[in-house]
């Protein structure tokens, strides 16, 4: 199953990374009078209303999700983490204090916190990963919380306490490391959400703007003309489930590889 | 009535234990001793067919490695019973000890009271009615105990039974197995680390360190043998 | 565990106001002048400035925040500006149809999902296992906008088996015309017994119930399978076993009721999550719930609206666990005792 | 175990009775007889000769806008999408005709104004009874312009020329205005112009105070079918067995789903189709089509404070005039000049011409172009409109060549419009309407001078500009040939001299229809609306 996943995800990645040499076209070749061909030898996936081709479009577009990606779920795991390791070591007071600010932005609705950020800072590729990794992190804080906490109660932890160790150092040395596998796990798990949220941001309009080529955005151009042109909307669409499952496929069997026993909701 | 002749216990390529030969009689208890993961717990569950074994095991006359699934199932249960180490956990949380009692009963078309049964164990039926996390590590126990007796067991076959105990819960839930092995002629192979407490009530000590039979003790046992056993691995 | 509940109650109220503040002050950083939503696009200097002045739009935000909060308690959700109705108002017509529609789907999925992770847990590691984890995995990979416009195109428009969209056929309103108790068509059609519109709404509701049923059915059914399996290595499953119970027994009778637990707890955080989901869902097939006006708001960015959408659904999502926390007590008896 | 399953049956109940009472939705709920309903099904209408009491055509006629319909119920102050309603359940004095560019009587049988423009006299039209009973007076009419002026809500600023209404006898209105303006067009516009009885008017839509031809029969907000209409007997057209007695608004945001509900007939109207569903739609059996021109236009206006006058002329010939036009696929026609054609200023022969090489000279004098310093210009547009989302392509990939770099931002229109009174961009991309058919309102917004800036968002300030813009109305209502002249002498500086703005394309209409529809005329007076009343299905 893993080899599955990472075998898909390897085919993703070097496809949009290779994307400049790879499309037969540059991203934002506008070509009016070629307007929404149908697919063809020229066109492998057809052309759009402005005459862009899809394909290559669908490639660099891959790397505005996969960028996406990864910039979201480093940043939002860095601090979901920080915060979750004072948290579950310090305990008391802070302790509560992080929590609380954890538990409102988890009850706030991941996509209207996007939505509500999307607005507030004018609509591009950045806001896309501000705005999802604002409501990413809580996460990353509850489960290295909770690590932490139960770490932290392991008898070599309070030696190291004893020995007068600075409590930074032991978080670093002792309870971070332990910690680190249910969050990675974790991380290869919600590589498919990041990117499902992201695309539909852009499909609201609040993402990344033409002429950046991104998935959410081509299927929301493409919408209007599902009866007439299919595959403006088709394309992308299919990337987005693509890419989504590999990430999902990776995860599980990352799970099963390194965590058989834990099973993390998200 | 247990019978075991040149049994390998593997798990995949892993040979866990190999018990030559252990016999062990209606009346008579019987003690697995050896430190964890000297393969006495994976000897208890391939026993009752639960671990992949080769060799023979016949129990109450039934060829246990040989047999299939449905002749296995009537066996677990109404001949042979199973003590677990952590009482608690070994109940499933979310039903009442009476519901669990009265499905085990049917599984097995077995009519039997089960008031008796928890008087056997001297426990109050009205804890029938409880849940497994409303009663004691000791009372969860003594109510492994009874289910064996109401389903008619002859053999039982308990793994740790009372490490997870403390010391004055142990000497109840001991009493009311000898109690019962002498009433009800049953025969019963423990496993233990606890060779104090196994040498009070053991008629024979089968000692296994990294899954070999090392040793058998019969009793009375005395220091020496005890030592020559023990005293040898310093 | 009325103490319990209390302070859980104290932590949801504090969870609803830290949302409120946060969407209130993200709203007012918004650039662009609200007045606009109200006064209209052509809308005069003057129009614009009596607007402002009528919202207090001028005011300090900490002044504009405090009053936004004082008003909440009294159930003035402020005045949404593009629809210049109360939100409150607004919010009680359009939320019954999302709700309709989420529950629809919620119910299908755990129909679904439940059942599929049980048979997956039974027959670990064989061929029904594999499929339903590449199914499950299928089902959370779709972006849900993307599947609605494919659902919509193939059996509405291609083979007509559904109707494209609408909540029921327009004729009905004059045909069979429906009382109003609860706002939630499906309900009401059922206490008037009005069945030319109940059947009618739940055909109109198969296609963007089932689309919206996708993302929850994949995680339930992946969820039940991962606890059902952990349950079943209990020591519990191994006496159940040693008792001779059959395996599908032990799956079902012990172990299932053990995995709900974790399954009722994502049912919550789904449920809130596909609300969202739903919004989306909505526009496409034209269904008249919060979408419509959640979109509308956003892009006029009427921020009492907007608030009022976030407000609604953060309760939501905290009502959703306060009921889990209860149902939890009722099916796993463990948890009552916490 | 049992004060939980007491919790929640309390709680359903508790939702359950707090929610609206019995309120009934479909049925009527003004006082019209119960039969009315119940209308019989289609095969008894053969018949409908020979019973002249029974239903004549119980058809509805179902039009599909993409926004809610109803904003504000007050016909003083309503100002958007609710037009497409109220403009059959109100009527005012004059209605305009793009065909004729002349006001044509409605309410008003017939006018007269002074040779200086400012003194006007309408005789009434007889026999005409508002929806709540009341006959139509001049004393009526001169009650609701005073309140809509003293409102001063939406469009209220049309009547700024008025200083006083009379109403000498029942059937006769005059006004004496304070500088001379085409009154009789005023009176036709679409917004702020209704004559309706003040008694009848209801924020929430349970009745209207209007003489139209439709009343207002269900109105329930947020709701898919959110507003019908049904048709008010008493009118003074009278019916004909061919016409709609109902209509319906059935709110649908997404542009395909409403062409699908079109070709499956459960809708009859779609006002806008995207060009690509507008040509499959016009070889569609069962469906028709109508095309035509409206008076919305799309602007770029350029900063001529920020920019140098030769830039800007650059910039007018840096647009792919003919290949937007071509991607657009019949969605716009391209402009000539800033007047739409169907209004009097219209000047032909002023198409503009896209010509990278003259532009490239023209950046070259001021130091840009290939080898000269790069120049970056902000461009703000509204998000999420794809017709301008295609312009601003067209334009940043040409521009590109030329070394401009052009920032684009999409933006909503009140953070686009805040932004732009503060002099934050250099290219301002929007649409423009006028609110009555006059093309003064586009001298008048965007072009004059303003302290305070609304809408001169190229923040031109030129005298002469100026005073040609103020002498517009009355010329307008004098002498027609003037005000042409004027319009064109305006047009030539304010395009051409100063190069204020490029106006790429007018927006055409592109409606689809049932094919059961007759005689439907788009009138671009009234932006999206039918006149449900001229419309027939056999």
């Amino acid at each position: 199953m893993r080899r599955l996943g990472a075998f898909l995800l390897a085919l993703i990645v070097l496809a949009s990374l290779a994307a400049p040499w790879l499309a037969p076209y540059p991203e934002d070749a506008v070509d009016p009078l070629s307007s929404l061909l149908p697919p063809s030898p020229e066109h492998w996936f057809g052309t759009d209303q402005a005459g862009r081709d899809i394909f290559s479009r669908v490639l660099y577009g891959g790397q505005t999700s996969l960028l996406i990606a990864i910039a979201v779920l480093g940043s939002s795991a860095l601090v979901g983490v920080a915060l979750g390791m004072t948290a579950g070591y310090a305990g008391g007071w802070l302790r509560d204090v992080i929590m609380r600010v954890t538990d409102i932005f988890l009850a706030f609705p991941a996509l209207l916190l996007s939505v509500a950020l999307a607005v507030v800072l004018d609509p591009t590729v950045t806001t896309v990963i501000v705005a999802i990794a604002a409501t990413w992190w809580p996460w990353y804080a509850r489960l290295s919380m909770s690590v932490a906490a139960s770490v932290s109660t392991r008898p070599y932890v309070d030696a190291a306490r004893c020995l007068g160790v600075p409590a930074p150092l032991i978080v670093v040395r002792h309870v971070l490391p332990n910690s680190l596998t249910p969050v990675l796990v974790q991380l290869s798990l919600d590589a498919g959400g990041v990117i499902l949220t992201a695309a539909a941001l852009s499909y609201l309009g609040l993402g990344a703007q033409d002429p950046i080529a991104e998935w959410g955005l081509m299927v929301e151009q493409g919408q209007s003309l599902i009866s007439t042109n299919w595959w403006v909307v088709t394309f992308p669409g299919l990337a987005i489930v693509l890419t989504a499952f590999a990430f999902n496929v990776l995860g599980e069997g990352l799970r099963n590889a390194l965590d058989p026993r834990r099973t993390v909701i998200k | 009535m247990i019978e075991v002749s040149d049994l390998e216990v593997r798990y995949g390529t892993h040979v866990a234990a190999s018990v030559p030969a252990l016999t062990v009689r209606p009346g008579e208890c019987v003690a697995i001793v050896g430190e964890s993961g000297s393969g006495k717990s994976s000897t208890l569950m391939a026993l009752l067919g639960l671990a992949e074994a080769s060799g023979n095991v016949t129990i109450c006359g039934v060829d246990v490695l040989r047999a299939g699934p449905r002749e296995l199932r009537r066996l677990r249960g109404s001949k042979a019973a199973l003590v677990m180490q952590s009482p608690q956990a070994a109940l499933p949380p979310t039903t009442r000890l009476g519901a669990f009692m009265r499905r085990a009963l049917k599984l097995h078309g077995v009519r039997a009271s089960m008031e008796e049964a928890m008087r056997a164990v001297l426990l109050d039926p009205a804890l029938l009615r409880r849940y497994p996390h409303e009663i004691s590590g000791g009372q969860a126990q003594r109510f492994a105990i009874a289910l064996a007796i109401a389903l008619g067991a002859e053999v039982i076959l308990a793994d740790e039974p009372t490490s997870a105990l403390d010391v004055t819960v142990q000497a109840e839930v001991i009493a009311v197995l000898q109690r019962l092995r002498a009433e009800r002629d049953l025969a019963v192979l423990m496993v233990s680390h606890d060779l104090a407490l196994v040498s009070t009530i053991a008629d024979r000590i089968v000692v296994m360190k990294d899954g070999q039979v090392v040793g058998t003790l019969t009793h009375p046992y005395t220091r020496q043998e005890l030592e020559a056993v023990f005293g040898a691995q310093g | 565990m009325v103490g319990y509940l209390i302070r859980r109650l104290g932590q949801a109220l504090l969870v609803v106001a830290g949302v409120v503040t946060l969407t209130f002050v993200i709203m007012r950083l918004v650039p662009g002048d609200p007045a606009v939503a109200y006064a209209g696009p052509k809308a005069t200097p003057e129009q614009l400035a009596a607007a402002r002045e009528r919202f207090g739009l001028d005011d300090p935000l900490a002044v504009q925040l405090v009053a936004y909060l004082r008003d909440l308690l009294t159930g003035d959700w402020g005045t949404s500006l593009h629809s210049r109705q109360p939100v409150l108002d607004d919010l009680a017509l359009a939320f019954p149809a999302s709700l309709e529609l989420v529950g629809t789907a919620l119910v299908i999925a755990v129909a679904v999902g439940l059942p599929v992770g049980v048979l997956a847990a039974r027959f670990k590691t064989r061929f029904p296992d594999f499929v339903v984890r590449v199914g499950s995995m299928l089902a959370v990979s779709f972006p849900v906008f993307w599947l609605a416009l494919a659902v919509q195109t193939i059996f509405a428009t291609g083979l007509g088996w559904f109707p494209v969209a609408g909540e029921y056929d327009g004729d009905l309103d004059t045909a069979s015309p429906l009382t109003l108790w609860t706002n939630i068509t499906v309900v009401d059609a059922l206490i008037t017994g009005n069945w030319p519109i109940l059947t009618s709404t739940l055909w109109h509701l198969v296609l963007p119930a089932l689309v919206v049923a996708a993302y929850p059915a994949g995680v339930i059914a992946q969820l039940t399978r991962a606890a059902l399996i952990e349950e079943s290595t209990q020591d519990h499953a191994r006496l159940a076993r040693a008792l001779g119970f059959r395996e599908s027994t032990i799956l079902t009778r012990f172990s299932l009721r053990a995995a709900l637990n974790p399954v009722l707890a994502l049912i919550a955080l789904v449920f809130a999550y596909s609300i969202v989901n739903g919004f989306l869902v909505e526009a496409i097939f034209n269904w008249p719930g919060l979408g419509r006006y959640a979109t509308t708001s956003i892009r006029s960015h009427d921020t009492p609206a907007i608030a009022g959408v976030t407000l609604l659904v953060a309760v939501v999502y905290v009502l959703a666990n306060l009921v889990v926390d209860l149902l939890q007590g009722v099916v796993d008896p463990r948890a009552r005792a916490r | 175990m049992r004060w939980h399953q007491g919790l929640l049956v309390g709680v359903v109940a508790l939702t359950l009775s707090a929610c609206a009472g019995g309120q009934v939705r479909g049925a009527d709920r003004s006082p019209q007889p119960a039969a009315d309903t119940t209308a019989p099904t289609a095969q008894t209408t053969q018949n409908a000769q020979t019973t002249p009491a029974a239903q004549a055509n119980d058809k509805t006629f179902v039009y599909a806008p993409n926004l809610d319909v109803v904003t504000d119920w007050d016909p003083a102050t309503s100002y958007s999408n609710e037009i497409i309603a109220m403009a059959n359940i109100y009527e005012s004095l004059t209605r305009y005709n793009a065909q004729t560019q002349k006001a044509e009587p409605k309410l008003a049988t017939e006018w007269t104004a002074s040779a200086d423009g400012k003194e006007w006299t309408f005789k009434l039209r007889e026999g005409v009874t508002f929806h709540t009973g009341k006959p139509l007076t001049a004393e009526v009419a001169k009650q609701a312009i005073e309140r809509t002026i003293k409102l001063n809500g939406g469009a209220a600023y049309i009547w700024a020329p008025v200083k006083t209404i009379a109403a000498p006898d029942p059937l006769t209105l005059t006004f004496s205005l304070k500088y001379a303006a085409p009154l009789d067009l005023v009176a036709s516009s679409g917004y702020a112009s209704y004559i309706y009885d003040p008694d009848g008017v209801s924020p929430d839509g349970d009745k209207d105070g209007g003489s139209g031809p439709y009343t207002i029969d269900q109105w329930a907000k947020g709701k898919e079918t959110e507003l019908t209409l049904k048709a008010y007997d008493g009118y003074w057209g009278g019916w004909k067995p061919e016409q709609y007695r109902k209509v319906a608004f059935r709110v649908t945001e997404q542009v395909n789903t409403a062409w699908q509900l079109l070709q499956s007939g459960e809708v009859s109207f779609v006002p806008r189709l995207n060009p690509q569903l507008f040509q499959q739609a016009s070889g569609t059996q069962g469906v028709q089509t109508a095309s035509t021109p409206s008076f919305q236009n799309l602007l770029l206006l350029f900063n001529t404070e920020k920019l140098d006058p030769e830039v800007r002329q650059a910039l007018q010939h840096a647009i792919d005039y003919d290949g937007l036009v071509a991607a657009l696929k019949g969605a716009g026609v391209k402009a000539s000049g800033l007047v739409p054609p169907g209004l009097l200023g219209h000047t032909p022969g002023k198409e503009p011409v896209y010509d990278m090489d003259k532009a490239h000279e023209l950046l070259q004098k001021r130091g840009f172009g290939v080898d000269g310093t790069e120049l970056e210009l902000s461009l703000t547009y509204a998000q999420g409109d794809d017709d301008q989302k295609l312009l601003v392509t067209l334009l940043t990939s040409a521009l590109k060549k030329v070394n401009v770099t052009v920032k684009a931002k999409p933006m909503q229109w009140s953070a686009q419009w805040d932004q732009g009174k503060k002099g934050g961009q250099d290219i301002f991309v929007m649409y423009w309407y006028p609110d009555y058919a006059d093309a003064y309102s586009w001298f008048y917004n965007m072009f004059r001078t303003e302290k305070e800036t609304s809408f001169n968002l190229s923040y031109l300030k030129d005298k002469e500009i100026d005073k040609l813009i103020a002498g517009l109305p009355a010329l307008t209502a004098v002498d027609q040939v003037k005000a042409h002249e004027a319009y064109a002498d305006l047009q030539r500086r304010i395009l051409d001299e100063q190069a204020a703005a490029a106006v790429p394309y007018v927006q055409t209409y592109q409606r689809a229809l049932g094919a059961d529809v007759k005689g439907y005329v788009d009138n671009p007076a009234y932006p999206n609306v039918v006149f449900f009343y001229d419309v027939t299905s056999p």
